[in-house]
């Protein structure tokens, strides 16, 4: 694993810092001087997790080139929440261009600097899932095949948020969007369907491709800094929680992102040249209900009429991903101590 | 030097004059000679430093044209036709940020049905997207533009889209003096942007601006334009006094002094129209021309004063605005507005249909004879289309009219180089 | 530079003039929430605090964290059953933090570096008489003796310390700590009168002139009960024993010894029976393991040393060689019932762990000092209804351990204090409890508790050598840094980190967090993602 | 104006034909003007190409409609196009051919133009000679300035060495001169008839 567990330090890896920890071992966010990219002023919502996992992962960038980054970003809530007009809250050069554009301007941006003799400064080329796995997918590709020199973060949040919560094709099975309503017999977004780009980008067969949560920020910026020592296409695939668009409490967002990568929804874990290089083992392992039940779009699973098959079959993807990823230890490690067996199935 | 050369590769050697810093490829024709030429000097180191970038998408190569200008890299790609539609959002935005891009458009027609040769469809349907469009006569011209159009763009910050006819001018071999390298950089300096990524000064480009401000923002950019109405004149006239040759400018009139009527075209097809004027002059009609070479910015108050003197104005165009008529007379009619100019439309060429001589002779006799109507369709099949209408009236549906119309000409394939 | 197009392109730092705080319906603050182990420390000890100390090395400030509240960490890491670690958080993640092995590690620390406690304080011209040099007492004189006030201290033994010397034995206790200890406060200029019985105490306290009296006499008087028995039979009570052994004269008691009880006096009489020759020693308790009171650490070593337990048994005749036991049974409420079984054991001693009485015949001339089941009632200052008379210690309570006493001396010492200024000792309130629940234990390491070493079981059999070991250096770091600093900030940056909004300003320097309410929405994820729960939502005011 | 019309199949370089004719011309100071018939270069489909030459500026766009000269590197299009469309009353015919006009089916062309003006050329067989490669454009040029006589045979080869680099050049240019001296013409035509 690219992170490097801290040997016993009370809270030593999992916290943001640690007053108790040397410099080196904390994370970039718990530095006072961090570079704080994305700037106090913007108008995400209350918890997004998008702001906070933009600002973990271009403040990391940030430090991995001493300052000399430039970031490109699509269309979506990230770029409209930050720069209304007349206030910006980037504190790096910033660029967006269009929705589906981002790692063509990216691109764009890379070759400048390599003319001008600039190849100090990196580019870092950002969007939403929407812009990411299905409108920009083809530039995504384009930019990976080429195996231009640019880091592309997709920061996950598993639907259109910007335009009011409609599906994408990063939208789980059976979560409610206005465009996967919860009615009808098979309520919420189809099973089957779906794009998983993290092993797309893989197949492209690039220097590197990691996914990661903002619930684990040592993990996060130790991938962000792996991805700054490779040059060529690199993708970032970091899953953050939407208050607005998941139905959950603002002061939710990290804790369902830690439950995405406990349950096995959201497997965690790296790849170099497309081959997975190492997996974050989950650590208290927990049934996916434990996860859904926070979240209203998947209300209509539990409660009045429940849908325990359909959770099921959501455990059972969770479950895939496990194997699939090698996610636990040992292969039957334990629910945590509050899963019941019957829920979850091997 | 003077060169026999052809077209493409005349505007690739000119470009790489103008020594581009990235240059995004993606092949559709007529385009496709011109940057595989550049990509060849790029290969060979003759052009350096440069990035030749071969995307996936005209999407991508004007994206990738977007963040290289935006960082401060002189930026080209060509395109034609669909490309451009296919690239049409990324065309808006690159003159909304104000990043002095140079395309050159291969004109051609577009689908369906997919037609890969030459009209001005494709120029036209990004008329209002803030580029600067210039349109070449000639080859020689298209590569004169080319320098001018990164002088332009520059020192404006506003996209250049240089528009020469696909195949006609783009596959034609012909004479070209090429520049040279010490002239082209005497010419255009180096590219000093406007704005920049830079880390050590960072910027945002690109904000979301609301009601508050948009209206502002377009009305600055139309601003802009109308500042390039002065500084197009100025940059053909520096570019004169450089080589001598007069290149690009607004409009240019042939033989209009005493004209009774003058017909109005854009492109490579002036040349015919130029050869027919001269026949019909010789048969004693004053008949006269009038080039419009800077089609955005349109240049009103210079064509108003170029045709305002004679009583009919023919427009010829080669793509026209479907349910309504001619765009380019559109442009002209409102320039004329109050002068009394009788205006007639003359759509032509759609689809590579060749205009010939002959045809534009016959036009120019009706039209001395005061003979035409508002709207014409030169050279229009009529035999074939009432054919159609016919069966179009026999059974409300049926099918593409494209398929029946070629099925009536006895064309069974259509020899073609699609994208 | 103006040469920027307009509206498009903006300069950084723009958004700060976007005041998002006020899309705030709450807000969070930091707080202070109570640890439970300071909430279960009988002494008071701020343990979360001198953790905190502890945790990044730092031991004598540490040390004097604790001694603010308790002058006997080295007693005290040794002797105390620790309720502190019964209530601590960490047991419902892991395992309770090691903190009375750690707070040992301190007291040993300070002795060997020789550090010391803060000096008395401004004399005050109050002088205060302490009955009793137990814990309470040597507590009650410490704080006393840093309020200012003088301090008289009597005792009717030879030694000060009281249970601590008398009733605590030195393998759990080895005399030369306890001396240590005793000293460091002795040394803060408090007169000390040994082997002075005070016949009545208001005589004494007229005849001193002492503003104030604090009894702190404990219970010293072993419970006997009537069993049949032999002339020559030999019973006696751990009380006594205990304190003979102290004063190293112990009886002679023979190979096998029986001792009746199932308290830690009766681990500990039979543990001393051991090392003093006994080949077999017994304890006889009428109920069953479960419902033993002896802490289970004092069981278990007794286990260890070979001590075996008869339950369910009580002692119906004493023979010089032999006793006579009755089978017991738990009735449906848990309590013993006599089966009319019997049977004999053979025994040359009966030691009886019945527990004690405390010998309040000093008080017959104060009427006004009102008794209560054997203790002297207080109120909530340790002020009885006679003015100026404060008790505490096991004297004054039913919950009769050494921490508790030591507790009580320093409540008595405030509550003195007060009454000698004239002043009325107001309540401080507790902060809000800092339970389990208000935790986010996600973030804290895994890390299993630090086992203390312990004497081998060969090397206790003939001598009184202290059995339970101290940690190194570096396992009572470990052991502090699992410390989850319940509802007490500990600098994890996790507030300033999670803010989606950069609302949290890090002071650094130990000076720790701000919010920057300009910004703050409200969010609450610093909450949530608190580890110690240090930070709550409060309802913005309209 | 002098306008030529050259025949072939795609992969035969017949636009490659027209642009090395125009610039042939070019190089004899001339104004030239070479374009295929746009897109429809697929190999082996009908491909036509053009050139105009003349002494002064060439501005018209449209295809040639009335050729002056018609060359047909490839036979087989005789039956599929309609190749001598449009060609002026006095214009000439170069067919790439060992066989005669007679033999081709066309001797309906010895009343239509020129007698004079009607040969064929053997310049694949030249091709294969010379280049190795059953290419005949560039020899066809030689032919073609014999018969024509609108540019001359040194000129073409300045041209062709031009286009091509190096050996492949000079073995074109040497099959040019070699096609220039076996244009075979109808009275040769008819000799070798008489001789048969």
């Amino acid at each position: 694993m690219t992170k490097r567990p801290i040997r016993f330090y009370q809270v030593g890896s999992f916290a943001v810092g640690n007053r108790l920890l040397r410099d080196d071992e904390r994370t970039v966010q718990s530095d006072p001087h961090r570079s704080n990219s994305i700037d106090s002023g913007h108008r995400a919502c209350q918890g997004c997790g998008e702001a906070l996992g933009a600002r973990y992962a271009l403040d990391a960038a940030m430090r991995a080139t001493q300052g000399q980054l430039v970031a490109v970003n699509a269309t979506g809530c990230l770029e409209v929440f930050s720069t209304p007009y007349p206030e910006t809250s980037w504190r790096i050069p910033w660029l967006h261009s269009l929705f589906g554009n981002a790692p063509a301007v990216a691109t764009g941006v890379s070759a400048a600097l390599r003319v001008k003799g600039r190849s100090d400064v990196r580019v870092v080329s950002q969007g939403g899932d929407g812009s990411t796995v299905d409108i920009g997918f083809g530039c995504l590709s384009g930019m990976f095949e080429r195996n231009d020199d640019v880091l592309y973060i997709c920061y996950d949040n598993e639907g259109y948020m910007n335009t009011g919560v409609q599906r994408s094709g990063a939208t789980p099975p059976a979560a409610r969007t206005a465009t996967t309503d919860a009615v009808g017999p098979q309520p919420g977004n189809a099973f089957g369907q779906g794009k998983d780009l993290p092993r797309i980008a893989m197949a492209h067969d690039i220097p590197y491709v990691a996914t990661a949560t903002v619930a684990d920020l040592h993990d996060l910026e130790a991938k962000v800094e792996r991805a700054m020592s490779f040059r060529g296409a690199r993708y970032l695939h970091v899953l953050v929680p939407c208050p607005l668009g998941w139905g959950s409490a603002s002061n939710e967002t990290i804790h369902i992102a830690r439950l995405a990568k406990e349950t096995g929804l959201f497997p965690v874990f790296e790849a170099e040249y497309g081959t997975v290089t190492s997996v974050s083992k989950i650590r208290r392992r927990t049934p996916v209900e434990e996860y859904l039940k926070l979240q209203k779009r998947f209300a209509h699973l539990f409660g009045k009429n429940p849908r325990p098959e359909i959770v099921t079959h959501l455990q059972e993807i969770a479950n895939r991903n496990i194997e699939r990823y090698g996610l636990l230890d040992t292969a039957d490690a334990p629910l945590a101590r509050h899963a019941t067996t019957a829920e979850v199935r091997s | 030097m003077l060169t026999q050369i052809e077209g493409s590769r005349a505007i690739a050697e000119t470009v790489a004059l103008c020594r581009p810093e990235v240059v995004c490829a993606y092949p559709i024709s007529p385009q496709t000679h011109i940057i595989e030429a550049v990509g060849v000097m790029v290969k060979e180191g003759r052009l350096a430093p440069c990035e030749f970038i071969n995307v996936e998408s005209e999407f991508a190569a004007m994206s990738v044209a977007i963040g290289a200008s935006a960082a401060g890299a002189r930026a080209y790609t060509a395109t034609a036709s669909q490309g451009l539609l296919y690239m049409m959002e990324a065309v808006y935005n690159a003159a909304g940020l104000g990043l002095p891009i140079v395309m050159t458009l291969a004109n051609r027609a577009i689908g369906a049905p997919i037609n890969i040769w030459n009209d001005h469809s494709d120029a036209m349907a990004v008329r209002d997207s803030g580029w600067i469009q210039l349109f070449a006569e000639t080859n020689q011209e298209a590569a004169d533009l080319h320098v001018q159009a990164f002088r332009l763009a520059e020192e404006l910050s506003v996209p250049v889209m240089v528009c020469m006819d696909g195949f006609i001018l783009t596959h034609a071999v012909e004479g070209v003096d090429l520049l040279d390298q010490s002239m082209v950089d005497a010419y255009l300096p180096p590219y000093e942007p406007r704005q920049i990524l830079d880390p050590d000064n960072p910027v945002s480009i690109g904000a979301m601006v609301g009601p508050e401000a948009f209206q502002e923002v377009r009305y600055l950019a139309h601003l802009r334009q109308l500042d390039a109405l002065h500084r197009i004149p100025v940059i053909a006239e520096e570019f004169f006094a450089a080589t001598g040759r007069h290149s690009g400018g607004l409009v240019h009139s042939y033989r209009t002094e005493d004209a009774d009527t003058i017909v109005v075209a854009m492109g490579s097809v002036l040349g015919t129209i130029k050869d027919a004027v001269d026949i019909r002059r010789d048969s004693g009609e004053r008949i006269g021309v009038v080039g419009i070479t800077s089609f955005r910015p349109f240049p009103s108050l210079q064509v108003r004063e170029a045709l305002r003197h004679a009583p009919q104005v023919v427009v010829l165009e080669k793509a026209f605005s479907i349910g309504h008529g001619g765009v380019l007379a559109t442009d002209i009619s409102m320039a004329l507005q109050g002068t009394g100019c009788v205006v007639r439309e003359v759509v032509a060429g759609l689809g590579g249909r060749p205009i010939t001589r002959l045809s534009l002779e016959k036009l120019f006799y009706k039209a001395a004879r005061g003979e035409l109507g508002e709207l014409l369709f030169l050279d229009l099949d009529v035999e074939v289309v009432d054919r159609e209408l016919a069966r179009m009236k026999a059974g409300r549906r049926s099918g593409p009219s494209a398929e029946n119309v070629l099925r009536d000409l006895g064309t069974t394939r259509v020899e073609g180089q699609g994208r | 530079m103006n040469k920027r197009p307009f509206a498009i392109t903006l300069d950084v730092g723009s958004s700060r003039s976007n005041h998002t705080g006020s899309w705030r319906v709450e807000r969070p603050v930091y707080v202070d929430r109570l640890p439970p182990c300071n909430n279960a420390c009988p002494a008071g000890e701020n343990i979360q605090g001198w953790l905190y100390e502890a945790e990044s090395g730092n031991y004598e400030a540490a040390w004097h964290k604790l001694v603010e509240e308790n002058p006997f960490p080295a007693i005290m890491g040794r002797i105390c059953f620790h309720p502190c670690e019964s209530a601590c958080n960490r047991a419902q993640v892991d395992e309770a933090v090691g903190i009375n092995a750690v707070e040992r590690f301190l007291g040993d620390y300070a002795l060997e570096h020789g550090l010391r406690l803060p000096s008395a304080g401004e004399d005050t011209a109050k002088r205060v008489l302490i009955v009793g040099a137990g814990p309470a007492g040597l507590s009650a004189a410490y704080h006393l003796r840093r309020l200012g006030h003088g301090v008289r201290l009597v005792d009717s033994s030879a030694q000060l310390g009281g249970m601590m010397r008398y009733g605590i034995p030195a393998y759990r206790l080895p005399r030369a700590i306890l001396d240590a200890e005793i000293a460091r406060v002795v040394d803060m200029g408090v007169e000390v009168v040994l082997n002075h019985n005070v016949a009545d105490i208001e005589v004494e306290r007229e005849s001193g002139g002492f503003d104030a009296v604090f009894l702190a006499v404990g219970a010293q008087l072993g419970k006997r009960v009537n069993i049949p028995a032999g002339d020559s039979a030999k019973i006696l009570d751990a009380v006594s024993y205990l304190h003979e052994v102290a004063e190293e004269n112990p009886p002679l008691l023979g190979r096998r010894v029986v001792v009746y009880g199932g308290g830690d006096t009766a681990m500990d009489a039979a543990r001393t029976a051991r090392r003093l020759g006994a080949t077999e020693a017994v304890v006889v308790y009428r109920r069953n393991q479960e419902r033993m009171p002896a802490h289970d650490e004092e069981y278990e070593q007794a286990k260890v040393e070979g001590i075996t337990m008869l339950w369910l048994s009580t002692i119906s005749e004493v023979q010089s060689d032999k006793i006579v036991i009755e089978k017991m049974r738990l009735n449906a409420e848990g309590f013993p019932e006599a089966t009319g079984e019997y049977e004999e054991l053979d025994a040359d001693a009966v030691v009886l762990a019945l527990g004690q009485d405390t010998d309040l015949s000093l008080l017959s001339q104060a009427r006004d000092v009102e008794v209560e089941n054997g203790s002297v009632k207080v109120a909530a200052n340790l002020m009885a209804n006679a003015q100026g008379v404060f008790a505490g210690g096991d004297a004054a309570t039913e919950d009769r351990t050494a921490t508790v006493a030591v507790g009580h001396g320093k409540k008595a010492a405030r509550g003195i204090d007060a009454f000698v200024r004239g002043e009325t000792l107001e309540p401080v309130a507790k902060h809000e409890l800092a339970d389990f629940a208000k935790l986010n234990t996600w973030y804290y390491s895994d890390a299993e508790r630090t086992q203390r070493p312990e004497l081998e079981k060969v090397r206790r059999q003939d001598n009184f050598e202290e059995v339970v070991l101290g940690l190194t250096e570096r396992n009572a770091l470990f052991e502090a840094r699992r410390c989850m600093s319940c509802g007490n900030c500990f600098e994890c940056d996790n507030c300033f980190g999670v803010c989606p909004d950069n609302a949290v300003i890090k002071l650094g320097d130990a000076g720790k967090y701000e919010f920057n309410y300009d910004y703050c929405k409200g969010c609450g994820i610093c909450v949530k993602e608190c580890p110690c729960g240090a930070i709550e939502m409060v309802p913005e005011l309209i | 104006m002098f306008q030529v019309r050259i025949h072939g199949r795609g992969g035969q370089g017949v636009v490659t034909a027209a642009e090395i004719l125009s610039v042939a011309a070019f190089d004899e100071g001339r104004q030239a003007q070479a374009f295929p018939s746009f897109g429809s270069e697929r190999t082996g489909a009908p491909v036509v190409s053009y050139c105009r030459i003349d002494d002064r500026e060439i501005r018209t766009r449209e295809p040639v409609m009335a050729p002056d000269a018609v060359i047909v590197q490839d036979v087989t299009l005789i039956n599929q196009v309609d190749l001598f469309s449009g060609l002026s009353p006095v214009g000439f015919v170069l067919i790439n051919t060992s066989r005669t006009f007679a033999e081709l089916g066309l001797a309906e062309l010895y009343d239509r133009f020129p007698r004079p003006h009607l040969v064929t050329c053997p310049a694949t067989e030249i091709a294969l000679e010379h280049v190795g490669r059953p290419l005949p454009n560039a020899a066809l040029l030689g032919a073609f300035a014999s018969l024509t006589q609108q540019i001359t045979l040194e000129a073409v080869q300045k041209a062709i060495r031009d286009h091509f680099a190096g050996a492949v050049g000079e073995r074109n240019a040497a099959a040019a001169a070699a096609a220039f001296d076996a244009v075979v013409t109808l009275e040769e035509e008819f000799a070798r008839a008489d001789t048969d």
